[in-house]
Order: C-alpha cells, then structure tokens, then sequence
C-alpha cells in the first residue's frame, strides 16, 4: 500500500523531479504537436527514455504496481507547504512516457487542486484511452488511483 | 390483472415461442429460467467480436473484452445495490458461491465448537458445504424448524442463535414451496451475536430487486441461469471488510500478484477469489439479463406472476384430491400433490401432455423429510408465462387426475 | 506447404473474419481460442431450444438437455481416448481441474512429508494449487529445472523423484515457450515410484490428438476455450479407479445420494464431482468443438501450424536485435526479447499496428526467474491463422524495432 | 452395491413373481392392446398397481436405486438350475408398470439369455423411450444396466 512522504530530507528530492506544472509546457510540447500515432509513440518513447528512474533514497520507499507486462515504481510526497510531488517509472518506455503526461499536470499542485483534476482528459485528447482499459496489464490506471485517491484524501485533512 | 406487456415480453424469449409453437408448456422455471434473446445476441456478439482473455494482455481485443466483462461486474453491482464493484465475485453458480464462502471465510475464522445455523428448508447447495466444513473443522450444524406451512418457526430463534454461533445461511425464498424466509428478522437477530450471515438468493432474484445494503447481510449469492442469464455463471457478494481478509480459495492465474517458486502472494478481492480464466460470455450475458430486466416494471411482473399463481391455485381447488403444500405468501411457485397418486406419475402424465414440471425432493430432502413427504410436484412460473399456459397445466392436471 | 485448406477453415470463424476486415491480426491464441461458427451455433440451438436443467427431473426438454449434456460427455471420452464417460468430469477450466485434484486427491492421499514434483516451466495454475496444498498439508514441492533452451534438465530426475513423492504434475506443453514437455519419460519414471501424475494439457489440445491410454496419466486436464470452445468450461479426466475413491470437493445438488440433517451421502463420479447446476451450453458447446476438429486433418493442420511458425522465425531472424527463447521442437508459440527494447514496449507498438501478442511473465513467474527474464513478448498461432497474418506481423515487429 | 442372490430359501420367494417370461403375453398383452398415450399408460398403471412390492425377507436385501423423483427398490437373484429372476417396484405406478415390462423380458431366463437381450427394445417399440433418459429422474436405466451387467457377469462365470 502507499504511503505518503513527508520527510523533509525526501520530500527535498522529490520537489526535485523535472516535470512539474511549471516544467509541463517544455516537457510535453512534443507530444502535443507529434503528427500521426508514430510521431506521438516516438515522442512518448522519448520521453520515457528521459524520465528519471527513482533514486536510492526514494526507490526504497517506494511502492510496486504491479501488471502482467512491466512493474511501475510508485511514491507519492507531500512537501511542508503543501505541494504535492509524485514519482514513478516503468522499465517499458512508453508507459513511462503515459507517467510523464501524469506528472506533468500534477507535480507542483497542491493537494486539493490535484484531487480537482480531471487526469484522465489529457490521455483522452491524446487519443491514449487505450492505455486506461482496466486490464491490469499495465497499472496506469493504478497510478492514477493511487495519486487522486491520496490527493483527495489529504486536502480532506488539511 | 396488473398492467404487463405479457404477450410482448413473451415474444423476448424464443425457447419460449418455440414451445408455444409446440404445444408446450414450460414451468419449470425454479429449477432453471428461459433467456432473452438479448442474451443470446450478447453471446454471440462477444464471441464473433470480442473474444479474448481478459486483465492479462493489453491489445486491443483483450481491452474490450476486460471492459465489458468489468462493466458486467458494475451491471451486477448495481442490480444488488453493492458498495462497490470489488463486492462482486464471480463463480460458476450459486453452489460455488456457498463452496467459496464455506472454503475460505470458513476454513479461515471458524473454530471447533462453533456453530452455524441453517434452516430446514434449505437447498442441499446450501447445507452440504457446511456439513463437509462441519466435519473438517468440528463445528455443530443447527437447523430453525420448518412448520407444516412451510414457514419457519422462529420462537427457538432465541436457543438456537448464541455466543457460539458463528454464520447464518438462509435462503432468501425456498425453492421447493417458494416461500419467502424472514431473513431480515434473521439477520437482524444475528448481529446480536455478531454472526454473519449467508442469503441464497437463487430463487429471489428472478422475481424481486435485491437491496444487499438494506438487508445488511454479510454474503448473498445467486445463478446466473436462474435470473435469465447464461449457465455456468453466479455471483457471490460480499462486503468488501470480509473479502478483504479472506483468503484465497482456489490457485491459478490472475488471483496471483507475484509466484515464486517458495509460494505466492494474492491479489486483492475480487480477482482474489477468481482463478483461471474466467466465463467472460457468462459474465456479459449475465449482465445483458439484468439489463433487460432492467427495461421492465419488476414490480408489475412481480404482480403479474402473483396474479397467474392465484389463479392456478383457484382453478386446481376443485381436482380431486388436490393438496396444496406451503403456506401464504408465496411468489411464483406452487408445491402440490394428489391425495392418492405419486407425484411421480403425475409429472409422467403432465409430460405426456406438454407440461414441464418438476417432482420430487427438489433438492431439499431435509425439509421433505421434517415435512414427512417424500416429494411434491412443483409448478413454477416467470414472468414470460401466460393465464394460457396455466389453463393448460390445469387442464391437464385434471385429465390425469381423474382419467388415470 | 502442407495441403490444408486454410482459406475455408478460415471462413469458419466468425471473429477472425472480422478481425481481417478490421485489418487486426490474432496472434494470442495460446490465451484463448476463437470459436469456429458451428459452436456459436450450438449455444444459439441450446438456448434458444434446449435449454433446462439437467438430471433432474424426466419432463420432455431436461430430457433433451440430459441427453445433449451426457453426450457432450461422451465427445470428450473419445476425444481424450478415455476407457469410459465415467472418467470425464466437467469442471469450470483447466485451473478449477487442478484445484478439484489438489482439494480431493491431494488433502485426502498426501501426507506430511510427501513430496510434489512440478516443473520450472508451469503455469501459475499447475503451482499455486499445490503450494496452498503442500502449507496447509506440509508437503514439500520440488520442481524440474529449466535449461536456457526451456528444455527440462532430467538429468536431476533420479534425485527429484523419490520414495516420498507421491504426485508429478507437469505442462504436456509450456505456455509461455511452446516447448513440448517429456511427459512420457517423466510418467514412466513416476510411475517406478507408485507417484500419480497429473498432465496439464492446456496448450496441448488446440494442437494435438491427445490419447490418456497410451500416456497412461492418472489426471488430465485442459479448458475449453483453449481448444475452440466456450468460456466457463473444462474438463477432468481421472482414472475410474481413483475418481471412486476420491472424497467430494464441493458440496451441493446432485452430486449427492441423500442428505439429512446429520450429513451427506455421495453419487458415484463424474457426478460426485459437478456440484451445482453444471454449465450445460458450455459443455455441449465444447462437444461441439471437438466435434468439428475432427472434421479437420489435425495432422496437417499441426504442419501447417509449424509451416506457418518456421515462416515466421525465418522472416524475423534478420530483425535487430531479434532473439528467440526456447529451443527446438516448439509447437505454434514464438516467444522472443528485442535486444534494447522492453517487451511491453514492444507489445503496444504491436497492438497500435493492429496485431495481437501477449506481453509479460505469462503467469510463469518462476519460469522466467530461472531463465534470468523479467518477461517475453508471445505471438501463438492457431491453424486459422495464415502466411498473411504471419508477414503482417513480421512487417509490423520491423516497424517498431527500427522505427522508434 | 447390488448383490445377486443364491440362498436357495430366497430364490425360492423370487421364482414366485407372477411376471416371467411365461406369463409375460397375458400379463402384457393389454399394453401392446393399448390405444393411444392415454390407453398404454393406462395400461402401465394398471400393471404398476397389480407389480407386487417386495415381501419384508427379501426387502431387506434389496438395494435402493435412487433417482430424484421416486426410489425404486431392486433385487437379483439365481436359482440352483440357473434361472435368472428380479424383483422390482416403486411407489411410483408409472415406474412400476415400465419395471413390469423388464420383468417380462427376463424373469425365468437365463443369465446368457438375459445378457443377450436388447432390454431397451421393447420400449423403443413401446414409444416409451423417454423413460430411459440419462437423467437421473427415475431410475430405469440404472435398473437395465444392473440386471444386464450382473446377467453378463454371471454368464461369464458359469
Ligand atoms: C499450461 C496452462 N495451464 C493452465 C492454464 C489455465 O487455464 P484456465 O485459465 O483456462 O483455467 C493455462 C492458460 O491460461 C495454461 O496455458
Ligand atoms: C435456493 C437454491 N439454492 C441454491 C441452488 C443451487 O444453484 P446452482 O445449482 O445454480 O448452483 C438452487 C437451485 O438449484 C436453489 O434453488
């Protein structure tokens, strides 16, 4: 089960991660403006290949989602002001790309506002609804369980 | 009579057309009900369309056939009421939903010297698990009494019902005479000692919504071919709190979240309690049945069913001889004999004349024998029934009652 | 190329029909197989004509359900080469089989101490049965250990097969590799030491004759919906003389003699083990199954799959970074790894170009921990599939490995 | 488990059936007589009313053969010179009356003539095939079955 960090010394890393909301429109231009499903798939392959793997310090917190195909690493933290960070990657390059477009819109944002979010609209538009069957084949739709699950449930605290 | 498109709703179920066209009648709907065409169309569809395993690959086939096999899930969730999704398991029928239960919630958190209570007029599906668990773990069996009418006596409640009792399995209606048990009265006595409690819903669920939330029980389970579903698929709900902490019945695959050679460890309830490949068409057909019913004023069917079976009851008063077996209340089944013939004969002769009924212990030979008769003749109705297919079982009856 | 005339054969299964005109490609046979019309035609028949409950009462339509059921039964007896129908159980699928074997024969006949000999390359099914067995039993299970080629190393057979062992049970062919398991060697060498064995013939049956006399295995077992037919079915075959003295698993009716409130008295099997209304249009829809492959020249047809298999290796060997895994002798499954590229990867490239393969572990987790592999992308074929199907897979696989 | 019985006080009982193949034509001729479903199962009650029950001695070495609907209680027995004789009945006239028309084809025989028999001939004939369904239903099958593999058995063995 996940737990939520709030460790100062992890939490510091976390905010570290390179897609955020701020970093989002940089990131994720690439998949916006691909043409064709061949141009999307490569641009999201791209973007798994970059996205960072969890670290030492934070894979040991982390949490397996498990699907038949691949394992997705998952920690989700919660800085002191509120700021909401989540990690995950994927062996398989084009569900870490799917992780990217999820951290993207999430990273940055507070609790309440991430437990606001639509998350799966953006696949939709992307035409990657496919990747959100709830077969359990790859545990996308496990992430995003477990982020709005545990954004909700803290802005409920706060 | 009630406002009910009989002769429309009647045209949905082609073996039903087809026996009219044969001079048949069938009412043997207890012991298993007639499908839709909706069904059959849903079958075929998922087979010429979607087939393919389900939660294990991601291409595209295998994505639709999940979908729709979970949105069954939700179909069934939403026809009892259920919390969630993840209270709905599938089995292969009512019998593996009880097996299920007895295997895993019982083998687990039921000690020797523990008690479970049944009734006397259970179905054998919902006695022999407990006295095979009986035996293996130590357990006492008791029984709430049946009265001559068919109703339960609860006054022992009280003695039968304490610290030690453990589970209460009861069924929602009997299926031999189709009377309604007071199982909300049972349960309300069961929480008392903190027992939880078992409804088998076989024979309600062709006939009534079923509210799992209002009654409060812990489990309920039920056949998919006796709602108008396809064969080889049941429900077994429970809350979530208990599924959670049972563990896993049967092996195989997708129940599983990591196998090593040293042992495995177990998904969480549903797929927990679903090992193997899954009866995916059963699934969806299931679901296609309740959507059709659905698209019906149950509650105008249900009237319509009691309205045919007052009027088979009123028309048999006058053979000779004829008994009525069970009391008031009953919905859609009339348990009968001949005073003078053995139901036996009478079910040949019936036969002979085109009508399906059944004859015997029906599966509840604990209850024959309390009621000391050692079978009935059941005539059970659904709602696709018609006032003519009661006049020619009444018809009929009495030529072979007085012409044999 | 063998002479089979696969565009006819082809015609005969609605779904594939579909797929092409889709322009998808199934190649994920080895999950589940499509249906060829003639079984879609039978439940139709079934439902829409047939449909009752079965052993239970004597009116005119059960007759015909019994009848249809039992001889299903006797399809599957001849289809398995078994002496007698009495041999033939039905269960829910190749998992629930294991699980009635692992609950009846296990906990009754094993004891602490007693050995389980299984095989690197099972299926979570053909391991998890027998892991909850041997903990709650205190049994030890040992497996056969895979070679990099996905050949078992008998060379450790004489020290893995002892006194103390007492049940073998083994894939009659990998399903995550393809590879032919060496049955008849490992059940000669089970059978010096009195051991029973069980052969796990899920991906045997789509393929293959399968003839239990001449294997001489006590247990066999496969699914349904590997071999062509419906979901939510499969089959036991036992051995009379063990099926007779095997307790019940599952309680409920029919697969009684008599009940009373104090206890059961059992049926003789196969119905001793079908508690509960059976999945009547499952069985009689997998009898239908059987019954048009034996319309086909399966031994062309097991060419004319090993044709289509050899094309399809021989075509991919100039891929980069192609590599196969498992070793010669394979039957209808390429598993294989792309060199820098993750199998599920892979795996979605495939399906976004319209082609069917199964991606991951293939619920054999201690195979692919013994390998060293986290995974493998699985393309299987059936005699269905055609050189079309097997370019446009080769063409779509060069796409995603050079072009992303 | 059927047993055949030999004690020559038992057999002696049984050879007093009124229904053997001697007295088969008077006994069962009026269900070949018969008109119409009506007139044979008329027939069939009648004869099913008049099958005598087990007498107590040799009830208590009978077998129950049981089916859903009714029991039908079953007993097999040779005499010194080989005759072949069964005792049948059910509560169950019709049963009862089919039970009849066994009895006819067998009682007296002997066990190589009985095994030879196509039992199920004469309600082919009959149009009374819907009695020997493999449902469990009322148990005529198992009847045949045990009568036929018992006679084979004995014949063998002889
Ligand atoms: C070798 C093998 N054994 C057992 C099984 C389990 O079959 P099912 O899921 O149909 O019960 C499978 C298929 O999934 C298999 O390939
Ligand atoms: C009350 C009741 N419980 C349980 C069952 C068992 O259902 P199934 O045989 O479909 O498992 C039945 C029907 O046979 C029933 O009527």
């Amino acid at each position: 089960m996940q737990q939520v960090i709030t460790f100062p010394e992890l939490v510091t890393i976390m905010e570290q991660h390179p897609i955020s909301i701020a970093s989002r429109d940089d990131v994720l231009g690439g998949v916006y403006a691909a043409q064709g499903w061949e141009g999307r798939y490569r641009e999201l392959m791209r973007l798994g290949r970059d996205l960072p793997a969890l670290p030492e310090e934070l894979y040991e917190y982390s949490c397996p989602v498990k699907g038949c195909e691949s394992e997705v690493r998952l920690l989700l933290g919660i800085t002191p002001e509120g700021g909401f960070w989540c990690w995950a990657h994927s062996e398989a390059r084009i569900i870490s790309g799917l992780i990217a477009l999820l951290l993207g819109q999430v990273n940055g944002l507070s609790a309440a506002q991430v437990c606001g979010l639509h998350l799966e609209a953006e696949m939709e538009e992307l035409g990657l609804m496919r990747h959100l069957s709830p077969s359990r084949g790859n545990g996308l739709k496990a992430i995003i369980n477990a982020i709005q699950s545990h954004a909700c449930c803290l802005s409920q605290q706060a | 009579m009630p406002i009910f498109d009989i002769e429309s709703v009647r045209r949905d179920f082609p073996l039903i057309v087809n026996e009219t066209l044969e001079g048949r009648v069938y009412l043997d709907n207890a012991a298993t009900s007639q499908k839709p065409k909706c069904v059959l169309d849903t079958i075929n569809h998922y087979y010429a369309q979607q087939n393919a395993n389900v939660h294990r690959a991601s291409h595209h086939l295998s994505t639709q056939a999940t979908l729709a096999y979970e949105e069954a899930r939700e179909t069934v969730r939403h026809f009892l009421n259920a919390r969630s999704r993840e209270e709905i398991v599938w089995t292969s029928g009512a019998t593996a939903a009880i097996n299920l239960v007895a295997n895993s919630y019982g083998r687990r958190f039921l000690q020797p010297g523990d008690e479970i209570l049944l009734s006397e007029c259970e179905h054998h599906s919902n006695i022999v698990p407990w006295q095979l668990l009986a035996e293996e773990r130590g357990l006492t069996l008791r029984y709430i009494p049946v009265l001559p009418t068919g109703e339960l006596d609860l006054s022992e409640l009280p003695t039968l019902l304490n610290e030690r009792t453990k589970l209460v399995a009861l069924a929602h209606v009997s299926n031999s005479l189709g009377m309604p048990m007071p199982v909300e009265r049972v349960i309300a006595a069961a929480k008392r000692y903190r027992a939880r409690v078992l409804i088998d819903g076989s024979q309600a669920v062709a006939h009534d919504n079923v509210d799992v939330q209002a009654l409060d029980c812990d489990f309920y389970v039920f056949s998919g071919h006796k709602v108008f579903g396809p064969s080889g698929i049941g429900v077994l709900y429970g809350k979530y709190e208990l599924l959670e902490i049972m563990p896993p019945w049967q092996g195989g695959g997708e129940m599983i979240e990591q196998v090593s050679k040293r042992g495995a460890t177990f998904t969480l309830p549903p797929l927990r309690f679903e090992a193997g490949t899954p009866h995916i068409a059963g699934a969806i057909g299931l679901a296609s049945a309740l959507r059709y019913l659905s698209t019906l004023d149950r509650q105008a069917a249900a009237e319509y069913e009691r309205y045919l079976l007052n009027g088979m009851e009123r028309l048999c008063a006058d053979i000779p001889g004829f008994q009525l077996v069970g009391g008031q209340g009953r919905t859609s089944i009339m348990s009968f004999l001949v005073k003078g013939m053995h139901p036996q004969d009478i079910g040949t002769l019936m036969d002979m004349q085109g009508i399906a009924v059944r004859v015997g212990h029906h599966c509840a030979m604990p209850m024959m024998e309390a009621l000391g008769l050692s079978g009935t003749i059941r005539a059970s109705l659904a709602f696709y029934n018609n006032l003519d297919d009661v006049e020619r079982f009444v018809d009929a009856l009495r030529k072979a009652v007085t012409e044999f």
